[in-house]
């Protein structure tokens, strides 16, 4: 392969006390394309993505972004470069408006002196930007854009927080289990808005339990087994029995990467 | 004296009469060679506490205690027990109930420092005492009992029947406008004086219990325009207290001699320690009275006193 | 087992709803409630109309003056200042028991500096700020870089900070006459000024520098709490702190800086508490953190954070103030106060939980 | 996309794996890991072991004899049994603010019916027991029927327990001299048995009938916490109550049960009190709150409920026991005493914090 | 049909607030089967279960237990007269052992005089019975029964709340969204064992988002929508996209009820 990936990880080490989270593990993602990650409950998938987005420090390895090596101790510093992350645990603020949800930790301030010296939010400006993502999306009927997040119901909430990830992503988009607790019609939603994104140029990593969609939508797929990637498949040349018997360890991969 | 230990064990160690009393026994017992460790409660009438310094020092193998009971009379059992373990063990400023709970009580009476003030007050007003206008700002819900003699003392100095002696706020008399309590600070006496001011903005005469909480009056007074009118009075005779005499904004104070007793005492226990001597009470009363005298630049006739200036050499602090 | 179909496709081309526009509920009850819902210091705001009605009822003029209200702001402004540093970080599900401590530190530090050691006043109140700022930052530190519980390093650092008041200061006390002579800027905040008062100058509504700093404070901290970034993530950090991290906030420094502040506001408190006493004296203010908590709980803002607003805090300070003048009009002991302050706790949470339960 | 293949058939024969064995990890270091992990009075303890240690190096034989030993129990008694009920409280993520009050009022009830009414002895005592009870049901269910916080209930009922205890009691102290006489029951728990003294019985190791209610209290306490239903439901309750409710707990009878059971212990210490300080007196056990919640956290006890042991809390308050009697030994003022206790109780979080972390 | 349904609801109504989770909804389950529960986000799938539960209290309606009418006012209730329930939120207490979550409500106590004067525990004796339904169920390898719940992964807190359930549900057993976190190979697992329940002659009750699962094991479907029962269907008569359509509301069922 000739192209440089955009974000790369080598040798990702993570422990919690005497649990292996993540052991040597390597992890690829191209340009453009929509990368699954899937993998046993407690594979370790979670804690790689965290890895990559900021959310914990590796004990040890190194991450890559467009060839440079990068180093987050925050989420914060991996926002600013571009990578998005929507979080299994959603990590929002019940409190809060969706309008402040959406916006949090990258605010926006009124023009002028309101907002350079008494720092005074815009606040019209975040609604009106909030309400058009979420439009955009056509993911839900809320009724108010500053109603608070512990007011929408669980699909709705999750659809706030890809709305959040796909208006702010400008390198990567990174989707923890975006559709586990959604209906039918609601997972559907975010299967499309995966590939508008993808569509916008953007590359996307998803990590999901449900093989159909992951078939359906990725470009690779990046097996995870026991804290490490196993193998990296292309959803053409496997079916999803291999790739189910790959990721519990009832049959052990070819080659650990494959041509297209 | 080699080898002597004595304990002080005082009521809190915040409040600078305390403070002064501690001084004064860790001078006198420097002086004598005496080894002098110092406790006290962490607020005006933590009790346990003082049980607990007292079984300290006898474990320490102290000589003798001296103590300023927070509990006059709970306190008995412990000292008591620390009698029994053959300590001399000295009351000061507060006499135990019963007195002779403790070997020897060096203290104020505090009865009578009430009184002069009263007395003076009453004096100062003249005819005018007929229809004075009294607030009256105590201590705290608890009523210790420096609390209730200061207050019934004043009272009774005044000429106010006192209806239960033991009992604060029981007076019929209309000229009490109120009681309200004042933690013995500065803040706690200027919220009891704005709320009694709000009940009578009449008020004419001030007996508070002691002379932060007088000051804490002043400027509630200060504040609405009425410090010239009104007679405040005080107990402690502590420097500020006694510069605030001076300065017009305490009337008269009693005043009385923490260092002195702190020292009478630490000499009283070296003297046990040295060849067993109890000390003596005062002629006529059941104890040794370290004497009260009323402070004021404004002397009436009949109650004897000294002013400011001369107390600013006995103050203390 | 109807089988395999791509059922999924049903709802595929389903995607052009409209966000349905808010429309809201006209009827004035359902407003109310609404409003219940969302201004959560209104109910304290009602509970504090109708004590001020109930005991101008009782009382009458007496109570009902403008010199009376005002009285009852005066005796409040403590509080009410120290409430406001208190809601900061019990708005990030903290507490904060060191609160009194640190005022009464700063009044001493500001007071000593400036006549034991001669200290030109201004620098000797800056001094104050600062430790102030500096205890709360430690405070801060403790709570957010070393993962303590906020209950426990402020119950250790309230005591620390109480020891320390009482061994610097030697247990003296700087009169109020020669701070008047001397050092009249740290009385700054007892100046006066009056609307209405007769020609030598008594009667009418008194407002003291402290009281209107009180209110400026409580203005200020509720415009940047509700209009700057940093209030909208002191509320995600007492919401859920995890979540707030994840999503971009600096949680570590949000916290450190609410401690600071409360720091600083307390050191203000201090500055306060000289003007509203005249001397400077190591033994007042050791029952704040207990009003101060008071009032926040009074006020409705919610010990588990993320919920509730400063000006509730304010309210219920103003509660407790209205309380204890009323009953003292009264003629009631000091014991009923306790009491019935007692009662008025319980009464205002419960009371605000129901309308709650009600409204939603 | 590869298609509807049947993939969920891969997995379908796998259903033998047993259940694996656990092996304990051998090495010494890992085996006290595992017990820090498991045994959370363990670290309380080691500190407290620490403590004796080094102010018995410190001060010597004055310290290290029997009978000081046996002293600090006696001084901790209190604190012991009122921490034992604020643990209670405490696991259930709750606070019991009022302990102290409900002490100090039961010991008043007790005296003040068996003195002023002449109520027999053994029924006046029945009528405080039954009292502290009833406060501790009140609490209960105002937490847990009106779901009030548990802070803000007993913040509230503090103030109004203090101030009955005050207004009831009159302020009037009943002698130790008029209860031996005519009430010695009431000084039940100040009877003592010694081991090693002198034919004066002087000196050796003195355990009053408190100290020993102390370490009764505690031990039947761990019992029930570990052994019984009711224990698994107070710490179930303390982790997650709508989980302890869905999976079947009675979450309202729990809570309930543990504020009244709080109530009761501290009836007890109550009567305790009068035996210790030997008269009834309404102006003690003001600290007791304030002094148990220290003992409590320097027992390592969760604040947030559902962790920690009975055990932790009386060490805890043998820490603070040990130090405060320590430092008055070595002749430390007061207030270094308070400073020492405050860096202590932040020293001993942070090191419970850290060696759980390392061991985790 | 002349089956007495085991359990019926009738015109159950549940509000909170403003929001209508339960609008005169009836439910029907007959002894021996197991029902799916389908329905969108937020139509009122889990209220209608902690309904019969007796985790809420319905404001009105009714509900029958073997013809007879019953009121639960707590889960405790419920569970006595022999429905167990797997709630979407799992309901353990992270920091007690697997032992003691399993038994949490109905503790075994010591024979003889230590259990009924001491009321002591018999841990030995609820240990064996956890770490036999565990080891039944194959579900996970627990490595201690005594473990903390905290320390277990989502999927294997999810197979003990499942094994709790299968173990003492004696009438009902209800789970809802029982796989939504788990890997290919738990979800497996879990609808092994629901099939394992109903052989054992126990009906069940399954809320499920998943299609391809509830077309495999449901014997009938009860779709839900706008929280009331919009209809039952069968699954042989009927295909995915029809349930779909009947949930998300493309389309209207010809019948309330079809017969088999
Ligand atoms: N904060 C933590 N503390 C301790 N252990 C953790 C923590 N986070 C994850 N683990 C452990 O690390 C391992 C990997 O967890 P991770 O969440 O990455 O798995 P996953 O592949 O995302 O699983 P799932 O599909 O269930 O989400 C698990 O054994 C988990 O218990
Ligand atoms: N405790 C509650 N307080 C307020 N509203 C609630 C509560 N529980 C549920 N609701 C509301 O009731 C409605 C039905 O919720 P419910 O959880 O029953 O839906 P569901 O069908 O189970 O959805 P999902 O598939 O997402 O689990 C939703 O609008 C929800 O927001
Ligand atoms: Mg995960
Ligand atoms: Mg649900």
């Amino acid at each position: 392969m000739a192209v440089e990936p955009l974000l790369k990880g080598r040798g990702l080490v993570k422990r919690y006390g005497k649990v292996v989270a993540l052991d040597h593990c390597d992890f690829d993602l191209y340009p453009g394309e929509i990368l699954a990650v899937i993998g046993d409950n407690g594979a370790g998938k979670s804690t790689l993505i965290k890895a990559v987005s900021g959310a914990v420090v590796p004990d040890e390895g190194e991450i890559f972004l467009e060839g440079r090596k990068v180093h987050f101790t925050k989420p914060t510093e991996a926002r600013a470069a571009g990578i998005e992350t929507v979080y299994q645990t959603l990590a929002m603020s019940p409190a809060l408006s969706i309008a402040d949800n959406m916006f949090m930790g990258r605010e926006l301030r009124k023009p002028g002196i309101m907002g350079s010296v008494l720092r005074q939010l815009d606040r019209p400006r975040m609604e009106r930007f909030a309400r058009e993502k979420l439009t955009e999306l056509g993911l839900m009927t809320i009724q108010n854009i500053n109603q608070a997040v512990e007011t929408l119901s669980g699909g709705q909430r999750q659809g706030v927080a890809v709305a959040r990830a796909a208006a702010f992503g400008s390198k990567v988009i990174i989707l923890d289990e975006p559709t586990a607790a959604l209906g039918v019609k609601e997972s559907r939603r975010v299967l499309e808005l995966i590939l508008d994104v993808r569509s916008r140029g953007i590359p996307i990593i998803l990590i999901s339990h449900n093989m159909p969609h992951v078939f359906e939508v990725a470009d690779r797929i990046h097996v995870h087994r026991l804290g490490r990637r196993l193998c990296v498949i292309r959803p053409q040349n496997h079916t999803m029995s291999d790739a189910v018997a790959y990721m519990t360890g009832a049959r052990v991969p070819d080659t650990e990467f494959e041509t297209a | 004296q080699e080898g002597t230990a004595a304990c002080l064990i005082t009521k809190t160690d915040t409040n600078p009469f305390f403070v002064k009393m501690k001084e004064g026994a860790e001078a006198k017992a420097a002086e004598l060679g005496i080894t002098l460790s110092s406790y006290a409660g962490k607020v005006d009438g933590d009790h346990e506490s003082q049980v607990q310094a007292i079984e300290t020092c006898i474990a320490s193998g102290a000589s003798g205690i001296l103590i300023a009971a927070s509990d006059t009379a709970a306190i008995v059992d412990s000292v008591q027990a620390a009698r029994d373990a053959g300590l001399l063990v000295i009351a000061l400023d507060t006499p135990l109930d019963p007195i002779d709970a403790a070997d020897a009580t060096f203290a104020t009476d505090n009865f009578q420092a009430g009184l002069l003030i009263g007395q003076w007050a009453a004096a100062t007003l003249g005819d005018a005492a007929a229809d004075a206008r009294i607030a009256m700002l105590d201590l705290s819900v608890a009523q210790p009992s420096v609390d209730v003699l200061r207050d019934q003392g004043f009272l009774t100095g005044f000429g106010i029947d006192t209806g239960d002696v033991n009992v604060i706020g029981d007076e019929e008399d209309p000229r009490i406008v109120g009681n309200d309590i004042t933690s013995g600070n500065e803040e706690g006496g200027r919220r009891a004086m704005e709320n009694l001011l709000a009940v009578n903005p009449d008020i004419n005469v001030v007996y508070t219990i002691n002379e932060p909480a007088a000051a804490g009056a002043y400027e509630a007074l200060k504040a609405v325009g009425r410090e010239a009118d009104v007679l405040i009075v005080s107990v402690d005779g502590g420097c500020p207290g006694v510069q605030n005499v001076a300065d017009g904004v305490i009337g008269a104070t009693s005043q009385q001699y923490p260092l002195q007793m702190a020292a009478l005492g630490i000499e009283a226990i070296a003297q046990y320690a040295a060849d067993g001597t109890l000390p003596q009470p005062t002629e006529g009363k059941d104890f040794f009275d370290t004497g009260v005298t009323l402070i004021t630049d404004a002397p009436v006739e009949g109650v004897e006193s000294i002013t400011s200036e001369e107390g600013k050499a006995l103050c203390w602090g | 087992m109807s089988g395999t179909d791509n059922f999924e496709a049903v709802v595929q081309e389903r995607r052009t709803e409209a966000v349905a526009e808010f429309h809201e509920d006209k009827t004035l009850i359902k407003r109310f409630q609404h409003a219940l819902h969302t201004t959560p210091a209104l109910v304290p705001m009602i509970v504090l109309i109708a004590s001020i009605v109930l005991f101008g009822l009782l009382i009458g003029n007496r109570f009902f003056s403008a010199g009376t209200l005002t009285l009852i702001l005066q005796q409040v402004q403590l509080v009410g200042i120290v409430a406001a540093a208190q809601t900061l970080v019990i708005m990030t599900a903290g507490i904060d028991l060191s609160v009194g401590a640190i005022t009464v530190l700063c009044s001493v530090i500001m007071g000593q500096f400036a006549f034991r050691y001669g200290i030109p006043v201004p620098i000797a109140i800056l001094c104050g700020l600062a430790l102030g700022t500096a205890l709360g930052t430690l405070n801060g530190w403790l709570v957010a870089v070393m993962k303590l519980p906020p209950f426990i390093v402020t119950l250790g650092t309230w005591q620390i900070i109480l020891a320390s008041n009482f061994l610097y200061s030697a247990n003296e006390t700087i009169r109020s006459q020669e701070i008047e002579a001397q050092a009249p800027l740290l009385q700054f905040f007892a100046n006066t000024f009056k609307i209405g008062a007769d020609e030598n100058g008594r009667g009418g509504a008194t407002f003291t520098y402290g009281v209107i700093f009180m209110i400026l404070l409580v203005v200020v901290l509720a415009y940047a709490l509700r209009q700057t970034a940093w209030g909208r993530h002191v509320y995600a950090v007492g919401d859920d702190p995890d979540a707030a991290q994840l999503s971009g906030v600096n949680v570590r420094g949000t916290l450190i800086s609410v401690y600071a502040l409360s720091g600083l506001i307390c050191a203000f408190a201090g500055w306060a508490l000289i003007g509203r006493i005249g001397s400077v004296s190591p033994t007042s203010g050791a029952e704040l953190n207990i009003q101060s908590i008071t009032a926040v709980v009074i006020g409705g803002i919610s010990l588990f954070g993320g919920r509730g607003s400063i000006v509730g805090a304010l309210f219920g300070a103003l509660i407790v103030g209205v309380f204890s003048l009323g009953l003292r009009l009264l003629g009631a002991d000091a014991q009923w106060t306790f009491f019935f302050i007692g009662v008025l706790i319980i009464v205002a949470v419960a009371v605000d939980q129901w309308i709650r339960k009600v409204a939603a």
